[in-house]
């Protein structure tokens, strides 16, 4: 397992939000966590990333503890997320928003970037090079000088990939990329999510409502409700499983009387 | 005078002041509340305040004298004229400012003070103005301990401003509508809220308070000027700050603490009363180090 | 030559110490407007002032100075802020141009002045010695000395102490306040629970007609004292009634003279109050420049500063003046005054 | 566009400005000088008039203009803190003063020399960034702004009731530097000292904006959590900009020092922090050209001004309105939007 | 809505659209990213000014009015992204949302419909608005709107980050809203469902009107079909 959660438990002045959850992903899959709001989908990614430090439990990428780290040491270790309200560095060109994702990979200092050292140099252009390619690879090359939040919102969202990739992850979180997004865009984007994992090799843990892209993407589904895990397995069986059913999916919505 | 006399009437000392600290802050913290707008002009409509004030006594004194009544006359004079003051610096300064970086509303704060300053300046020619009343050196007096009744009202009055200005916040939708203002104007708007209303009955009340806080300081200290209004705007805005800027408690808690720090400060053993701002300020940055968000401010957790 | 004898006027008219530097620029044009109707200087020529306001800060009074000696004066009268005062004594030393310094009296300003400066305010030193004796007459053992913070109010108060200690007496506190701070029930309680007999306060009258007014209301029943600072009319306005029996140490000024009570006279009705406590000497300051440049016969900067250090003590407003070799004030002419029926009198023991 | 198909990439944007040609004259003056070849061209024509000024004026000019210098080597120290990392600082001329003070100690009293003490006063400073940096990063602006000025304030009074500060006289006497048989001395070396000064702030700065570091701060004022989640420390991020802030500022200072000769409390007031970020905010926070032209305005300003007395700061502070006014972001902000 | 064309600064995001929305419908807005969907939102609730071009509710003009006096008209604009006042709790959000209603009384009559129909936002009531879950979110911003109790409801994308299960409940509610007799102006990302629900439908591109219809039978229309339900459903 490239990410492992251990019995963790995370809770809010009395609300329980996580119960002893037991968790992984395994290395160069696409998992899917999907459950319904408020079950704590986005707070098990802010536990894994560091943003909420668990109340009890154990987490590990590749064996290593992350369990008591802060986010920017977690995003070295090669976690990259997305947040589920796009978070793009307004003011600033897609490129700079992309070129953040590198600075945990670079070191240069106040006093070298004064004086201009050549590994200085030598540094910013692996920066700049690195984050092209990234913006590449999303397919925004072209782009990098506008501003990022005038792009439209689907551009955005890939944006934000990029800018994760550019961590050099090994394991990407996104969380519900495809809100807000039309179904043209959505077909792109589960393209894009196959494309992080298969040419990258990039595991990807994805948030996400719209069933009909979870289902097409995921090998892997867990289901969340109320802060416990109660299913997890292929898309077919999570599909038809009457506990999700139950608490989740609801009748199809063609049933619905209208 | 024993130790425990004189550690009582440092505490009741320190009361008094920060009773009046805690006024002032309260008018800066509002407007805060609103527009979260540090607004340095505070002190100085505190200033306008005071010779408002005394223009006002001046008035009504021919027939209601300068004692309690004329007094109390003059002060919602002042509360008036300042409050329509603040209300118009808003319109004018504020109100185009509203979409700007937060820093260049904080910098044209800065620049009314100063016209305000310089205004009052050239007005009065720089000179200190007598606030002459017939208010009488009198009080009570328990043992070593003395409150004079220029105290006790002071105190009372303050009290009372702050009481009701709690409730009103607090208690009536208005007031939470004043909170909702600060924190997302359209939204505001979408809810049918006239937020540009609600500004400046904002900033009424706020530069009114600063307007009463500055005639019964005139009115008890005996003088004013044109710079009366800079060290009371920075520990009024220490005070806010100190209880949590934006709100109220906070502010009435913040200067009343100021006011004792400042008190006693001036009592540490082995250190002189040189280093009591050192002290005041050392003993606020602690308490920010503990408490990042003042001590009844609410610490703002952002959803990721 | 021809045209107006130009004059700057360093004072700081703008800020927190604008209250005395528009007092000082007041008394100043009102010498120059005496003079120029007397029919000028050097056969006729009108007097004219440039403003330099420093504001008390520093940097800024070197702006000022290096903007009035662009402007060729002829020579500046003024320097109320030592602090503010002290860089521009190379300012106008550089370009020779001969400094009236009419109130800094910092000791600290002594060693800086090239030559081309006189002091005609009395320094510390003699200050601290008046009230020495002042205190001792009157038996006093327990001192409070209270200060604000300022380079003149906190040299004066250190320079008392230390004359004080010295002299075998106890300072029972020694204390500091704000400027602009109002409240001093504080440090009024501290004072009385020292056991103090007596309060010098060694800054200026605003805030010490506050805390005479305080001290009295609380029931201190000592002597109080202040110093030069607050030797002002207005104190009694602030003070009220407390001023009552309040002493000072000053030049003989406005209410002594004969010709000071006009001063005084003319300075209230030209600007509507009364003259504060440096108007006397800035007026003085004009009067001294006028007579150097007089005597000089031109306006050539070596000559005026050689008339300056010539004065052979005449008598001027606030009394006699003549310089030492480090061109201060060759005397100390302070007297004690003692508030008396809402103004000064002059106390005899 | 076929009438029904969905939007490909490219197409959806094409009335997006982020970065559109600049319509009005004063934004196309702005944008002359962002083409490098222009921008090298003004920064040799800005040069050479420095360079000359001082023999073609008067040495009121050559004063003021000394000043202004100095408020640029502050001003864009402050802009690192303000402008760049977004951290509200109200007490910056206590590295100001850090700076003045440790030079003014260790030459005037204990006789070291100028340059020598020069290292140890950048210490100091750097200390007094990582000293009041430490404890407020977990601070929101508002409650950074009271921290600031308190430290700004403690710093004052700490050298107003010392001994060894001088009091409230502070010092004087310090003594004037050489340089390889130089005696810095007249006001016209001390422009010069200051034109090489600033000029090496602007380098300093510019290098900084276009380094990992500036854009960490950038990062870190827009979206703390979104930096963090980046992989960048804010935590470091935070002091780093404190701590270069503050040795910018102590660099003024030392060389303030040396200039004025002397150097007391009142140099150091609130006011003079103030004055330094009202200079940063009107010029346009973040953008150096902007936040120089601040420093010249709000030096240049009052002393322009002179001419009507006692109510030039009146008439100033009705222009800083107008100002602010008529460009809320700084008159030469940042970004066009 | 007539010929309106509204700017952000010199970006132009409506080039002379016009729409009809008539009492008592559903009428759904349609359209891909950055088309102009919210904008048309915003420019009849006055957060954006018309800067061309005529809004009229109940054939009374309110482009010029401020956003404020046309919300006291009945107009509610529940907007994207939720737009939850921070650091207030749930139920202080709830009760500013019937800031216009003067009457306390039917405050808290409509108080307790709210969290009949959200029960969650009882349970929740004392907790900070913005702590709340994505979906809780949008469930409060909905029943803010409500406490208004207002004629015409714009609804900017309800259903964005909400679990299918309550996308099927939010439709439902926007429907027993509707039958009640409230006007709907809906937007939409979920076409498929938006036209189902609606009784019209607009499709907007660029900031102009591309085409109109009954609903049903834009459903019916292939290449809207393609365009905007996409294959992969
Ligand atoms: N910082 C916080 N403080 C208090 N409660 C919180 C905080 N963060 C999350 N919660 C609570 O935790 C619960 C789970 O929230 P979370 O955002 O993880 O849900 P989610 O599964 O992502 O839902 P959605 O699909 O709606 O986004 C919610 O009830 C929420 O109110
Ligand atoms: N505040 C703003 N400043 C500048 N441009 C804006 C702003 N808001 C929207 N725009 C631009 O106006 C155009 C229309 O935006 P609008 O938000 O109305 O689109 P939309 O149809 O609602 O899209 P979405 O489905 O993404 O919500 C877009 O090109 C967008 O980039
Ligand atoms: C006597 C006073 C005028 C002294 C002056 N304030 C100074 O700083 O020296
Ligand atoms: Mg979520
Ligand atoms: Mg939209």
């Amino acid at each position: 397992m490239l990410l492992q959660l251990k019995q963790v438990s995370l809770s809010f002045a009395g609300n329980t939000v996580l119960h002893e959850v037991d968790f992984g992903v395994a290395a160069g899959r696409i998992h899917s966590l999907i459950g319904p709001n408020g079950a704590g989908k986005t707070s098990m990614f802010n536990v894994i990333t560091g943003f909420y430090r668990p109340q009890q439990g154990d987490i590990t990428l590749d064996g290593e503890q992350i369990v008591k780290r802060k986010p920017h040491a977690v995003t070295r270790l090669g976690v990259a997320r997305t947040f589920q309200n796009v978070r793009l560095f307004r003011e600033m060109s897609v490129l700079e928003n992309v070129m953040a994702g590198q600075h945990c990979r670079s070191r240069a200092g106040a006093l070298a970037a004064i004086l201009r050292l050549p590994s200085q140099r030598a540094e910013e252009r692996r920066i700049l090079e690195t984050s092209l390619e990234c913006l590449d690879f999303v397919g925004l090359m072209g782009h990098q000088d506008r501003l990022a939040t005038n792009l439209a919102y689907g551009h955005q969202r890939r944006v934000e990939i990029a800018r994760a990739l550019a961590t050099e992850p090994k394991l990407l979180l996104l969380d519900e990329p495809a809100a807000g997004l039309n179904s043209g865009e959505k077909q792109a984007l589960i393209e894009l999510i196959r494309r992080i994992r298969d040419e990258r090799g990039v595991a990807v843990l994805l948030i996400e409502h719209d069933m009909s892209l979870v289902m097409n993407v995921s090998e892997r589904i867990s289901v969340l409700d109320h802060g416990s895990l109660i299913t997890e397995g292929d898309p077919h069986s999570v599909q038809n499983d009457p506990k999700v059913i139950e608490a989740y999916l609801g009748q199809d919505d063609e049933e619905l009387a209208l | 005078m024993t130790w425990y006399d004189s550690f009582l009437q440092q505490l009741v000392d320190g009361l008094v002041l920060g009773s009046f600290y805690a006024l002032v802050a309260l008018g800066y913290t509002m407007v805060f509340g609103v527009i979260k707008l540090l607004n340095f002009a505070h002190g100085d409509l505190y200033m306008t305040g005071a010779f408002a004030g005394f223009g006002g006594l001046s008035l009504v004194s021919g027939f209601l004298g300068a004692g309690w009544l004329g007094i109390f006359v003059a002060m919602l004079l002042a509360m008036l004229a300042v409050g329509c003051l603040g209300v118009v610096i808003e319109r004018v300064a504020y109100h185009p400012m509203l979409g700007a970086p937060r820093l260049s509303i904080l910098i044209t704060a800065l620049a009314v003070s100063l016209v305000l300053q310089n205004a009052a300046l050239a007005l009065t020619g720089g000179q200190y103005t007598a606030f002459s009343t017939d208010l009488g050196f009198g009080g009570i007096s328990l043992g070593n301990l003395f409150l004079s009744y220029n105290q006790i009202v002071l105190v009372a009055a303050a009290a009372v401003l702050m009481i009701a200005l709690e409730l009103f916040v607090s208690r009536t939708l208005y007031g939470r509508a004043m909170r909702a203002v600060s924190i997302d104007k359209d939204m505001c708007r979408m809810m049918g809220i006239n937020v540009s209303a609600v500004i400046a009955v904002t900033f009424f009340i706020g530069s009114g308070l600063a307007a009463a806080a500055g005639t019964m300081a005139g009115a008890y200290y005996g003088s004013i000027w044109y710079f009366m209004g800079f060290l009371i705007g920075l520990k009024a805005f220490t005070a806010a700050v100190i209880g949590g800027i934006g709100s109220i408690t906070g502010a009435m808690l913040g200067g009343l603490i100021l006011g004792l720090l400042e008190s006693f400060g001036t009592h540490i053993p082995f250190i002189g009363s040189e280093w009591k701002d050192v002290f005041t300020f050392s003993i606020l940055i602690l308490v920010l180090v503990f408490k990042p968000t003042g001590l009844l401010g609410k610490s703002e957790v952002e959803r990721m | 030559q021809e045209g107006p004898i130009v004059i700057g006027v360093q004072a700081p008219t703008t800020g927190s110490e604008a209250t005395y530097g528009k007092d000082m620029f007041n008394a100043i044009s009102l010498a120059a407007d005496e003079i120029n109707a007397d029919g000028g200087l050097l056969d006729g020529r009108q007097i004219e002032l440039i403003s330099g306001d420093t504001a008390c800060d520093p940097q800024q009074s070197v702006n000022a100075a290096s903007r009035l000696a662009s402007q060729e004066v002829v020579g500046v009268v003024g320097g109320y802020c030592s602090g503010a005062t002290q860089p521009t004594l190379k300012t106008y030393g550089d370009a020779n141009i001969p400094f009236v310094i009419v109130a800094a009296n910092s000791t600290q300003l002594i060693p800086a002045n090239p030559g081309n400066a006189v002091m005609i305010n009395s320094t510390g030193d003699d200050q601290a010695k008046t009230a020495l004796d002042f205190f001792e007459g009157k038996g006093i053992e327990k001192l409070a000395i209270v200060n604000q913070g300022d380079a003149y109010s906190q040299d004066l108060a250190n320079l008392t102490r230390d004359a004080w200690t010295a002299a075998g007496h106890t300072v029972s506190a020694f204390e500091y306040v704000n400027k602009g701070e109002q409240d001093f029930s504080a440090l009024v309680n501290k004072i009385r629970g020292s056991g103090a007999e007596a309060v010098f306060w060694t800054a200026y009258y605003a805030d010490g007609g506050l805390l005479i007014r305080q001290l009295r209301q609380r029931g201190f029943q000592g002597i109080i004292a202040v110093g030069d600072g607050s030797n002002s009319p207005e104190l009694f306005n602030i003070a009220g009634k407390a001023a009552e029996g309040v002493f000072a140490f000053s030049n003989p000024t406005a209410d002594f003279l004969p010709a000071a009570k006009q001063f005084a006279s003319d300075y209230q009705s030209k600007f509507g109050n009364a003259p504060g406590p440096y108007a006397p000497l800035a007026y003085d300051g004009m009067q001294l420049m006028a007579w150097a440049i007089d005597k000089a016969g031109s306006t050539d900067g070596d000559a005026i500063i050689k008339a300056l250090n010539s004065a052979d003590g005449q008598e001027w407003l606030a009394g006699p003046i003549s310089f030492t070799p480090q061109h201060t004030l060759a005397r100390s002419n302070f007297v004690v005054l003692e508030g008396q029926g809402g103004k000064w009198t002059r106390y005899e023991k | 566009m076929d009438k029904h198909s969905p939007p490909t990439p490219t197409d959806v944007d094409e009335h997006d400005s982020g970065r559109a040609k600049p319509r009005n004259p004063l934004q196309k003056l702005y944008a002359a000088f962002e083409s490098p070849g222009r921008r090298r061209a003004l920064h040799l024509t800005i040069l050479a008039i420095l360079i000359v000024t001082p023999w073609i004026s008067s040495q009121y000019t050559t004063v003021i203009l000394t000043n202004a210098l100095l408020y640029v080597v502050l001003c864009l120290g402050l802009n690192i803190v303000v402008g760049y990392a977004g951290l509200l600082d109200l007490g910056y001329a206590a590295f100001f003063a850090v700076g003045a003070y440790t030079v003014g100690i260790l030459t005037q009293q204990f006789g070291v020399n100028f340059w020598a003490a020069i290292p140890f006063a950048l210490m100091a400073a750097a200390l007094a960034g990582v000293i009041i940096g430490g404890p407020t990063l977990r601070l929101r602006s508002d409650y950074l702004a009271i921290v600031t000025l308190g430290f700004g304030e403690i710093v004052r009074f700490t050298a107003r009731n010392l001994e060894i500060t001088g009091g409230a006289s502070g010092l004087s006497h310090i003594p004037e530097p050489s340089l390889f048989g130089w005696h810095i001395d007249s006001s016209i070396d001390f422009y010069y000292v200051f034109v090489v000064l600033a000029v090496l702030a602007y380098v300093a700065s510019q290098r900084l904006f276009d380094s990992r570091l500036g854009r960490a701060w950038l990062y870190v004022r827009h979206d703390e959590d979104a930096a963090e989640a980046m992989g960048i420390n804010r935590v470091a991020t935070k002091l780093a900009a404190y701590v270069t802030g503050a040795i910018f500022g102590a660099i003024g200072g030392i060389f303030f020092s040396v200039n004025l000769g002397a150097i007391s409390p009142e140099s150091f007031s609130f006011q003079q922090s103030v004055l330094i970020l009202l200079a940063v905010v009107l010029g346009g926070m973040g953008k150096i050209p902007g936040v120089i032209l601040g420093a010249f305005i709000v030096v240049l300003g009052p002393e322009l001004l002179r001419d009507f007395g006692t109510l030039r700061l009146l008439i100033f502070a009705v222009l800083l309105l107008l100002i602010m006014l008529f460009r809320p972001s700084g008159i030469w902000p940042e970004k066009r939007s | 809505m007539r010929d309106v064309e509204a700017f952000y600064g010199q970006i132009q995001a409506l080039r002379g659209v016009s729409l009809d929305v008539h009492e008592g419908e559903i009428v759904t807005l349609l359209g891909s990213n950055g088309a102009g969907k919210s904008t048309t939102l915003k420019t009849i609730s006055g957060l954006v000014r018309a800067q061309r071009g005529e809004v009229q509710l109940e054939g009374e003009s309110i482009a010029k009015l401020a956003a404020h006096e046309i919300a006291r008209r009945g107009v509610v604009h529940v907007p994207e992204g939720r737009r939850i006042l921070r650091g207030l709790t749930v139920k202080e959000n709830l009760e500013l949302g019937a800031f216009t209603v003067k009457d306390s009384g039917l405050r808290r009559q409509r108080l307790d419909e709210v969290y009949a129909l959200f029960p969650i936002l009882h349970e929740r009531r004392h907790q900070d608005g913005s702590l709340l879950s994505g979906g809780q979110q949008q469930m409060l911003a909905m029943g803010r709107a409500l406490m208004h109790g207002p004629s015409v409801m714009l609804l900017d994308e309800p259903s964005m980050g909400l679990a299918p299960k309550l996308v099927t409940d939010i439709m439902r509610i926007i429907k027993r809203l509707n039958e009640a007799g409230t006007t709907i102006l809906l937007v939409e990302q979920n076409a498929r469902l938006a036209l189902r629900l609606a009784h019209y439908a607009y499709v907007i591109e660029n900031g102009e009107i591309r085409m109109q219809g009954a609903a049903a039978e834009l459903r019916q229309d292939e290449s809207i079909v393609k365009a905007y339900l996409g294959v992969g459903e």
